[in-house]
């Protein structure tokens, strides 16, 4: 049940885009189509659960014995960024295709502050291991639901024609925000 | 009652003419006879300017395979061979012939005696309707020779016979299956010969009760020919519906009707079958209806080939004040004209004139995703995603939507509460979609 | 002759649907529970109702004369809807001002910053009416009590919702047995006899309503029906498990603005799916939703989240389910 | 291009929150006071201000292969400077930021900028740059923090202009009101902008 | 001056070089902020316990007892106890967990309540920290039922609020039993 | 006290060193042979992402341009020919050095010239009207008016004039980028040179009726009389299908042409008047758009 309360909180009732904003500009940015949403968002959920695991041994078994907690920030940026460029160079050449897809996003995650995000709140909520796992994927799932969400409604709204005054990023905000307005019925689902 | 399953709509019917029996019109002193009067590519001439021709000659040649045979609808002097405006809307080539008495080949059997038995085996019946000229008198103008040549591994189990005429309006098949219901039979057993099936299914609408009782009285006499009642609906005349209809199989995707074993012909096409192979007479002229709420008599006329509308309007007595809309074909998928200065043709089943009022299409706005057009798209096409595609130049997409299996019926925009000009946009979205095909298959 | 003809491609008829027609012919199946919310709510419902309608109609105007520069529609009839629904969204004591800014809201950001009628992902009246729910809670969620034929403009007496009564008491660990004294008697609550929103609080007058729109072919019966049996089915089989916790489906049917949104707000054809099947699964996620955040959620009523929630969704049910196609070759 | 240039151009042209839209986050989450704005614009500004020193001084010495890992060591560092020197002086807005600060890593901007202009720049250039683009990223984070404070909490810099009881739109502190207010302000933005 | 090549050397003297004294500058600000850090926190509880207290002349943070979570800081005025902060906690808020300071007087009699650290709703939960909270003061419990009057107690909720208010009062009660078990006793 | 540094740097540099190690690996383990003088270009290029060059965006065409080495049949709109030449070295070529062009409307088919004989009403298309009729105004290969062109253009050149019913080209905001051309159905706008001081002269008309049927639809038809053709000492004017073209590389702008055209199809702008009164009304209007 812990679990799912986890899940639920990070998926729906704080999702970390529409209640906690974190990784808007991708969420911004990689959103004018389903297809390459669907793409960024796995992105996402592989970098973030990924980082996760690294900055939680990194933090509990390098920076807490040394009592250097404060190089907290410095250290994870440092593993996030070194993860995504590893995750960059391979995929490149293990699969291109996937690499054509995705590759313009992978950069961005490293400016993502999801990842570094999450890793911190992981930190500050003294998840165990699991939990912190858990936690990080179904916020990636969470960042990826908005997306996907997003890009739906931007596609039909490129068929639209909007006002020309509001289109582009001041329509795709409000639209965010009305989105961020409809996931607020889920408040209270879970404590 | 049968019908198909998807989609539809119903038009108010309008059949004003419904009851007026076929009239001859009479000739005119010059006709104009268009080269391009069939799908596919134009014919040849075979005249030159000042020679002399008499009814049913041979004037110009199909040499392409889809192509088609023209002959003189009268006999006078070839005037000259000019650019004229035709229904299309642009000027095309033309045969001008000077009227000079009538004067007919001598082997046409011009009696009105009913010639019953063929004689004939199923390559010369197919060699007939090639000379003869002979097109879908559908609208759709297909050499009806290439119909009957199956291809190699196809095989036809029925033969169907489309006496729907969904459309609004138009009359001319009604009456035509009401006046001459024998020669059709015969012609559809000709058809049935060459086509080598012992199974035709003629399918009628049941709002022309007295069409149905005449034609099935009459096929009692003949084998293997079945009349079918079904419900109105358009586009039930559409090729791929009424098979539907009638059998239940669904023609698959960009395939023609063979594909299910079916030959589809209008009962205007199997007429003119028995006219050419029993009267060696070849497709000179065709029943047209003259219809329209302001028209005094809506009325039904067997015109020459290439009579100018105007005369043959003139004869019906009915160009109304305040026209504001003439249409060849029927309100749902007829061409609006530009002008009545144009020739008769095959292809030409009526004439709808509209008063202003009537012609005027509702204002377009925003789609309001209603879906009414995706419920009236006997394709089960989503016409308004397909029209706002076109509109943002995203013709990739839109080919993805199939957008090549709309067959323009205009049921979508016929029923758009917003008014919007589906089909207009899907026709742009078709026509690029299929250039972006034809790139594709170059490369 | 002098007669210029019209040229133009096909069709040349036109069916006799327009925009007018659907949108007044809502208007018209919203009258009974309109004059229900009069009945039982007074002055209080007639002067929010029109102030409702008629700073949308203002809003609408303005924008599209001003900002857009286009053709005003105002007359098709659509603002009317959005006025009157979110009028039936509030109590009718709410203050005017705070009516005009729900107006402003369902107007000027939900439907006319995308480009107006058709162009909107969200349902306008009810972002209208969730963001008033959340600025303003307080006036929101206060409810006069219906007194019949009452004249008073703003009384005092207000007292919760059926629903708002059922899980207050849950929540301090009441059963529903004994909680059920405090709540009205299900044919007042048919009637509309009950707290609440304007216009959620006859069922059988938004009934009449859905009936005489289904007649005309305004809605189809895919979304209304698939919404409500869902509720139906996830509260019943939460009621066999304990039904001391969890109250029996036909008052779920009958409170809140279920019946409302399932055929008032629901059907709304520009925030739902296309075709047949995507309609289903909408309503069925309406459902779903609505029964979650019903007894799970921080708020006693979930129809406008839930719809709100679902309307996100309609692009991709679009995109996954498409309708039937003429001969479709299977791969 | 004249060094003002450089300075100007990240307030109007090329303002990182209206233009560019990179920060996000912040722009959204921290925005719910005018106070917040300002302080998170001046940390921000810091943090800008000294890698872009230290990294248009350092370019030469970093290989390209692991420029960004060097510009993200230093970048780190002076956020942590940051973060603690906001925990020792100014506790309360430190509590009210909260993660952000940490997160200032991140944003985009100081990427975008050591990236875009500091690697490629001299000092003087590069200083001004980060002024400018610190400045309009203050200035419009404020701006939207001011709509914010004033529309949900009726006061601005935490100065109540209603009266204690009256109604605020609660709803603009929230995250709804957050994206709503900085779309329309772009929108506003954009409008001004082209009818220069 | 051309730029430092790609190889494999460069990158990894180049970033040593870089992190030894990023690092190094780090450390050496850590050091720096340790103690204002320290204090600040200091700072913040203290102010709070001089918020809910009566004038004290000790330092209560010497004094402190944590017992079952929560902390006691007891005041005294020239040797005499007058009164203990209680730092207590709920996780039943909106947004679950928030933090008080409860100065009781030696009866349990409530001196002052201060809000220590909450993730309330702005406008709507965060009103606790207004006046609405000065209702408690120089109420007893235990003739002052801590519960909402909704729920039958004598707590005025927040407008809109009731959930924030609960959980106000069961921090304030816990403050409560705690003080009157492990503080009230051990003083007389 | 120290000790914290200590680690800290310790801690840091390890990470550092370590991740620098790992990544020269995998970089040399999975390393991809791109030409690294694609992102040099990209980098040149606007980066606007416009779609003018006829690529999915810039870096597409960086790799085109690297790929193929030429920088023939390529242009970039925003960048102009500053960003080609500034490229050509970069793939060892010399930007070809392109004379300024201009978009230009063949075509004076006015609502008062060629006045409407029929009325349109649907899809505001004229791809569609092309494939229904041949138009309003009953010439088949005349402007339709309904600006397919205009919503083509991205840079905003272009508009309809409500008294003429004809697009016009505004000659400041026009690149030349040819997406009008295109996108006409009718093949009506050329880009032509812009000329010296933006002087140009050009048929405008492309009817390929016989002279007779031009005329009655349009005053101002070309009906290939072919008198321009006789008074061109250059031989720029060719006369082909009824009607006549000039070669804008041949023509030296002496304007003979323009009066010897009885219908006035020949068009001159940017000239100055003529001394002759009745010829300087056949001098085209600029029309300067702010
Ligand atoms: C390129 C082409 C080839 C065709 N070939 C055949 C054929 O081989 N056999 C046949 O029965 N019909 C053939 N048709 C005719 C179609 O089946 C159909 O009858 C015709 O397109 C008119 O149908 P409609 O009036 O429903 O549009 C062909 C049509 C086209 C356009
Ligand atoms: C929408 C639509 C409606 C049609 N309606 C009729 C009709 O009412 N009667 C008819 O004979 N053909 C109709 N056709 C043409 C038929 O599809 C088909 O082409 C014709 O029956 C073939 O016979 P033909 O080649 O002898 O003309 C329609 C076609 C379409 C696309
Ligand atoms: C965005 C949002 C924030 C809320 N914040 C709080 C809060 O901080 N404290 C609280 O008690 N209730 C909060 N609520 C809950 C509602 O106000 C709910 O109506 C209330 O708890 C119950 O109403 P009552 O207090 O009038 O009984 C919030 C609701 C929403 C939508
Ligand atoms: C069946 C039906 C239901 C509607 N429901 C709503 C509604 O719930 N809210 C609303 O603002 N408009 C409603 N409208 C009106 C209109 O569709 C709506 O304003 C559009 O969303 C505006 O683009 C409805 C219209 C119809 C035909
Ligand atoms: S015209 Fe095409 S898209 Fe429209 S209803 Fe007919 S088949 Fe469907
Ligand atoms: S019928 Fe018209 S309004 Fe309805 S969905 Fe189709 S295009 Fe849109
Ligand atoms: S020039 Fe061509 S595209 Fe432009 S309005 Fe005329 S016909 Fe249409
Ligand atoms: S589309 Fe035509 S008018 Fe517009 S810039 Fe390109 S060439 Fe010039
Ligand atoms: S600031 Fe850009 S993703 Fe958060």
């Amino acid at each position: 049940m812990e679990f799912f309360n986890i899940i639920v909180l990070a998926l729906l009732v704080n999702n970390i885009v529409l209640a906690q904003f974190l990784g808007i500009c991708p969420f911004m940015g990689v959103s004018s189509k389903v297809s390459t949403s669907v793409g960024m968002g796995a992105a996402v959920v592989f970098v973030m659960t990924l980082a996760n695991l690294a900055t939680y041994l990194i933090y509990n078994y390098v920076l807490l014995p040394f009592d250097i907690g404060f190089m907290q920030t410095i250290t994870f940026i440092f593993v996030i960024a070194f993860l995504v460029q590893v995750v960059e160079i391979i995929l490149k050449k293990v699969a291109p295709e996937l690499y054509q897809a995705l590759g313009i996003f992978l950069p961005l995650i490293t400016t993502n502050c999801a990842v570094l995000g999450v890793a911190l709140l992981a930190i500050q909520k003294n998840y165990n291991l699991i939990e912190s796992i858990v936690y990080s994927s179904s916020s990636a799932l969470g960042f990826t639901l908005a997306l996907i969400l997003l890009a739906g409604i931007r596609e039909q709204m490129d068929l639209n024609d909007t006002p020309k005054a509001m289109k582009g990023v001041p329509i795709t905000l409000i639209t965010a925000g009305l989105l961020s307005l409809a996931f607020m019925g889920f408040s209270g689902l879970v404590k | 009652m049968k019908t198909f399953n998807l989609g539809g709509v119903h038009p108010e019917e309008n059949k004003l003419s419904g009851n007026s029996p076929i009239k001859v019109c009479s000739i005119p002193t010059t006709v104009s006879i268009p080269l391009a009067q069939n799908l596919g590519a134009a014919s040849v001439p075979i005249v030159a300017k000042g020679e002399k021709v008499k009814v049913g000659q041979l004037i110009a040649k199909g040499e392409a395979f889809i192509s088609s045979n023209i002959h003189s609808s009268v006999s006078g002097t070839v005037l000259k061979i000019d650019d004229i405006m035709d229904a299309s809307g642009y000027r095309k080539k033309a045969i001008i012939i000077n009227v000079e008495g009538d004067e007919w080949l001598e082997e046409i059997d011009r009696s009105a005696d009913i010639k019953r038995e063929i004689s004939y085996n199923k390559g010369e019946i197919v060699s007939i309707v090639k000379d003869s000229g002979v097109v879908g008198l559908g609208g759709a103008t297909f050499p009806t020779q290439v119909k009957l040549m199956v291809p190699e591994g196809k095989k036809a189990e029925y033969l169907i016979i489309n006496g729907v005429e969904c459309e609004p309006y138009l009359t001319s098949d009604h009456r035509l299956m009401l006046e001459k219901g024998e020669e059709l039979l015969i012609g559809i057993s000709i058809l049935m010969k060459a086509l080598d099936v012992s199974k035709a299914l003629i399918g009628i609408e049941n709002n022309k009760q007295d069409a149905i009782a005449n034609l099935k009285k009459l096929a009692v006499n003949y084998k293997g020919i079945e009349v079918h009642e079904l419900q109105v609906k358009y586009p039930q005349g559409g090729e791929k519906q009424l098979i539907k209809a009638l059998i239940n199989r669904e023609v698959p995707s960009g395939k023609l009707p063979i594909e299910v074993g079916c030959v589809v012909n209008n009962v205007g096409t199997a007429f003119a079958v028995y006219e050419a192979v029993q009267k060696k007479k070849p497709l000179i002229e065709r029943v047209v209806t003259i219809t329209g709420k302001t028209v005094k008599n809506p009325s039904n006329y067997m015109v020459r080939i290439g009579t100018p509308l105007s005369f043959l309007l003139s004869e019906a007595d009915s160009m109304p004040e305040g026209t504001g809309k003439v249409i060849n074909g029927g309100p749902m998928m007829g061409k609006a004209l530009t002008t009545l200065e144009i020739p008769v043709v095959k292809g030409m089943s009526g004439v709808v004139i509209m008063p202003e009022g009537e012609a005027k299409r509702p204002n377009a706005y925003n789609c309001i995703r209603c879906g009414k057009c995706i419920s009236a798209c006997p394709m089960g096409l989503e016409p308004y995603l397909i029209a706002l595609m076109s509109e943002q130049n995203k013709f990739e997409s839109c080919e993805g939507e199939r957008v090549m299996d709309c067959m323009e019926c205009g049921s979508c925009s016929f029923t758009c509460p917003s008014g919007r000009p589906l089909l207009d946009m899907i026709r742009v979205s078709k026509n690029k979609v299929s250039q972006i095909i034809r790139l594709r298959s170059n490369k | 002759m002098s007669n210029v003809f019209v040229v133009s491609g096909s069709p040349h008829v036109h069916g006799d649907y327009s925009v007018k027609k659907i949108m007044w012919g809502v208007v018209l199946a919203l009258v009974p529970a309109m004059l229900v919310s009069f009945w039982y709510f007074g002055i209080g419902a007639i002067s929010i109702t029109l102030v409702a309608v008629s700073s949308c109609l203002f809003f609408e105007y303005v924008i599209q004369k001003y900002f857009l520069k286009q053709e005003v529609t105002v007359s098709d009839g659509s603002a009317v809807i959005t006025g009157v629904l979110l009028a039936f969204n509030v109590p009718s004591n709410l203050p005017i001002w705070m009516m005009i800014i729900g107006s402003f809201v369902a107007i000027v950001i939900a439907k006319m910053s995308y480009g107006g009628l058709g162009k909107n992902p969200f349902n306008p009246a009810l972002i209208g009416r969730v963001f008033l729910l959340i600025a303003f809670p307080v006036d929101m969620t206060s409810w006069p009590l219906p007194i019949v034929n009452r004249t008073v403009l703003c009384d005092a007496v207000t007292g919760p919702t059926s629903l708002g009564i059922l899980k207050e008491g849950i929540s301090k660990g009441e059963s529903v047995s004994t909680l059920a004294s405090n709540l009205p008697a299900y044919t007042d609550l048919f009637i509309g006899n009950m707290g609440g929103s304007l216009g959620e609080v006859s069922a059988i007058a938004l009934i009449i309503g859905g009936l005489y729109m289904l007649f005309k072919k305004i809605i189809t019966w895919h979304i209304p029906v698939s919404y409500i049996l869902t509720v139906f089915v996830f509260t019943g089989i939460l009621n066999l498990v304990n039904p001391e916790i969890y109250i029996d489906p036909v008052f779920h049917l009958l409170t809140g603005g279920l019946m409302l949104g399932a055929i008032f707000m629901a059907t709304d054809m520009v925030t739902s799916p296309m075709s047949y099947k995507g309609m289903l699964v909408f309503g069925i996620g309406c459902g779903v939703l609505t029964a979650l955040i019903r007894i799970w959620g921080a708020y006693p009523e979930g129809v406008s989240f839930a719809i709100l929630i679902m309307n996100t969704t309609v692009p991709l049910i679009n995109k996954g389910f498409k309708p039937k196609q003429f001969g479709e070759v299977n791969k | 291009m004249s060094n003002l240039k450089y300075f100007t151009n990240g307030l109007i042209k090329d303002n990182p929150t209206f233009v560019l839209l990179l920060g996000l986050c912040p722009a959204l989450a921290v925005t719910t006071a005018a106070m917040n704005g300002i302080g998170m614009g001046m940390a921000t500004t810091f943090v800008l201000l000294c890698s872009n020193i230290i990294i248009s001084l350092l370019k030469n010495f970093i290989p390209d292969k692991v420029r960004i890992a060097a510009f993200i060591v230093v970048i780190a560092t002076f956020v942590t400077i940051v973060d603690m020197t906001m925990k020792a002086f100014v506790p309360d807005l430190y509590k009210t930021l909260g993660i952000f600060i940490p997160l200032i890593v991140v944003n985009c901007i100081i990427l975008g900028r050591a990236e875009a202009f500091a690697q490629k720049n001299s000092l003087v250039p590069s200083i001004l740059d980060a002024l400018g683009m610190g400045l309009g990223f203050t200035l419009a984070i404020t701006l939207i923090s001011s709509v914010r404070e004033l529309l949900g909490n009726g006061s601005i810099f935490d100065i109540k202009l209603v009266s204690e009881n009256a109604k605020t739109i609660l709803i603009f502190v929230l995250p709804p009101g957050a994206f709503i207010t900085y779309g329309y302000l772009v929108a506003l933005f954009n409008k001004l902008k082209n009818n220069k | 001056m051309a730029k430092l090549e790609s190889t494999l050397k460069n990158m990894i003297l180049s970033l040593l070089f870089i992190s030894m004294g990023m690092s190094a500058a780090l450390g050496y600000v850590y050091v720096l902020t340790k103690k204002p850090i320290e204090e600040a926190s200091k700072k913040a509880e203290t102010s709070a316990i001089t918020d809910v207290l009566p004038a004290f002349d000790n330092d209560p943070l010497a004094e402190v007892k944590e017992i079952e979570g929560l902390r006691y800081y007891i005041g005294k005025n020239k040797g005499e106890t007058i009164g203990c902060a209680v730092k207590t906690f709920t996780d039943k808020g909106f947004s679950g967990h928030f933090e008080l300071m409860v100065g009781f007087k030696p009866d349990g009699t409530i001196n002052k309540i201060a809000v220590l650290d909450q993730n309330e709703t702005p406008g709507l939960g965060d009103k606790m920290k207004t006046k609405w909270k000065d209702q408690f003061n120089e109420k007893n419990p235990s003739n002052f039922q801590l519960v909402v009057k909704k729920d039958g107690g004598m707590v005025d909720a927040i407008t809109a609020s009731t959930i924030t208010s609960r959980a106000f009062c069961d921090a304030v009660s816990k403050a409560y039993d705690g003080f009157m078990k492990n503080i009230s006793q051990n003083n007389k | 006290m120290n000790t914290v540094i200590l680690y800290a740097v310790l801690a840091l540099s390890s990470i550092g060193v370590l991740a620098a190690i790992i990544l020269y690996f995998i970089a040399q383990k999975f390393k991809i042979i791109e030409d690294p003088r694609i992102d040099l270009v990209a980098d040149l290029l606007p980066g606007a992402n416009c779609g003018g060059c006829g690529f999915a965006g810039c870096r597409n065409m960086a790799e085109f341009i690297v790929k193929n080495e030429t920088l023939e049949n390529v242009s970039c709109p925003p960048g102009g020919n500053d960003v080609l030449k500034q490229i050509g070295p970069i793939i060892g070529q010399v930007a070809e050095e392109k004379a300024p062009m201009i978009a230009v409307l063949r075509c004076n088919g006015s609502l008062k010239n060629a006045p409407s004989k029929v009325k349109y009403d649907g899809a505001s298309s004229c791809f569609f009207v092309n494939n229904l009729f041949s138009g309003e105004n009953g010439c088949p290969n005349g402007c339709i008016g309904l600006g397919d062109c205009v919503t083509s253009c991205l840079f905003d050149a272009m508009y309809i004039d409500s008294e003429t019913g004809l697009p016009v080209i505004d000659n400041e905001k026009c690149v030349a980028c040819g997406a009008c051309v295109k996108s006409c159905p009718r093949a009506i706008i050329e880009l032509r040179l812009k000329g010296k001081k933006d002087k140009r002269i050009f048929v405008s008309c492309v009817n390929k009726e016989k002279g007779a049927v031009a005329k009655k639809n349009c005053e101002v038809a070309c009906i290939g009389c072919g008198k321009c053709v006789k008074e061109c000492k250059f031989e720029a004017i060719t006369l082909s299908n009824n009607v006549a073209y000039i070669n804008f590389e041949k023509c030296t702008l002496c304007r003979k042409c323009v009066e010897s055209c009885p219908t006035k199809a020949i068009h001159e702008v940017n000239f100055p008047a003529r001394k002759n009164k009745e010829a300087s009304e056949l001098t085209e209007k600029e029309t300067i758009v702010n």
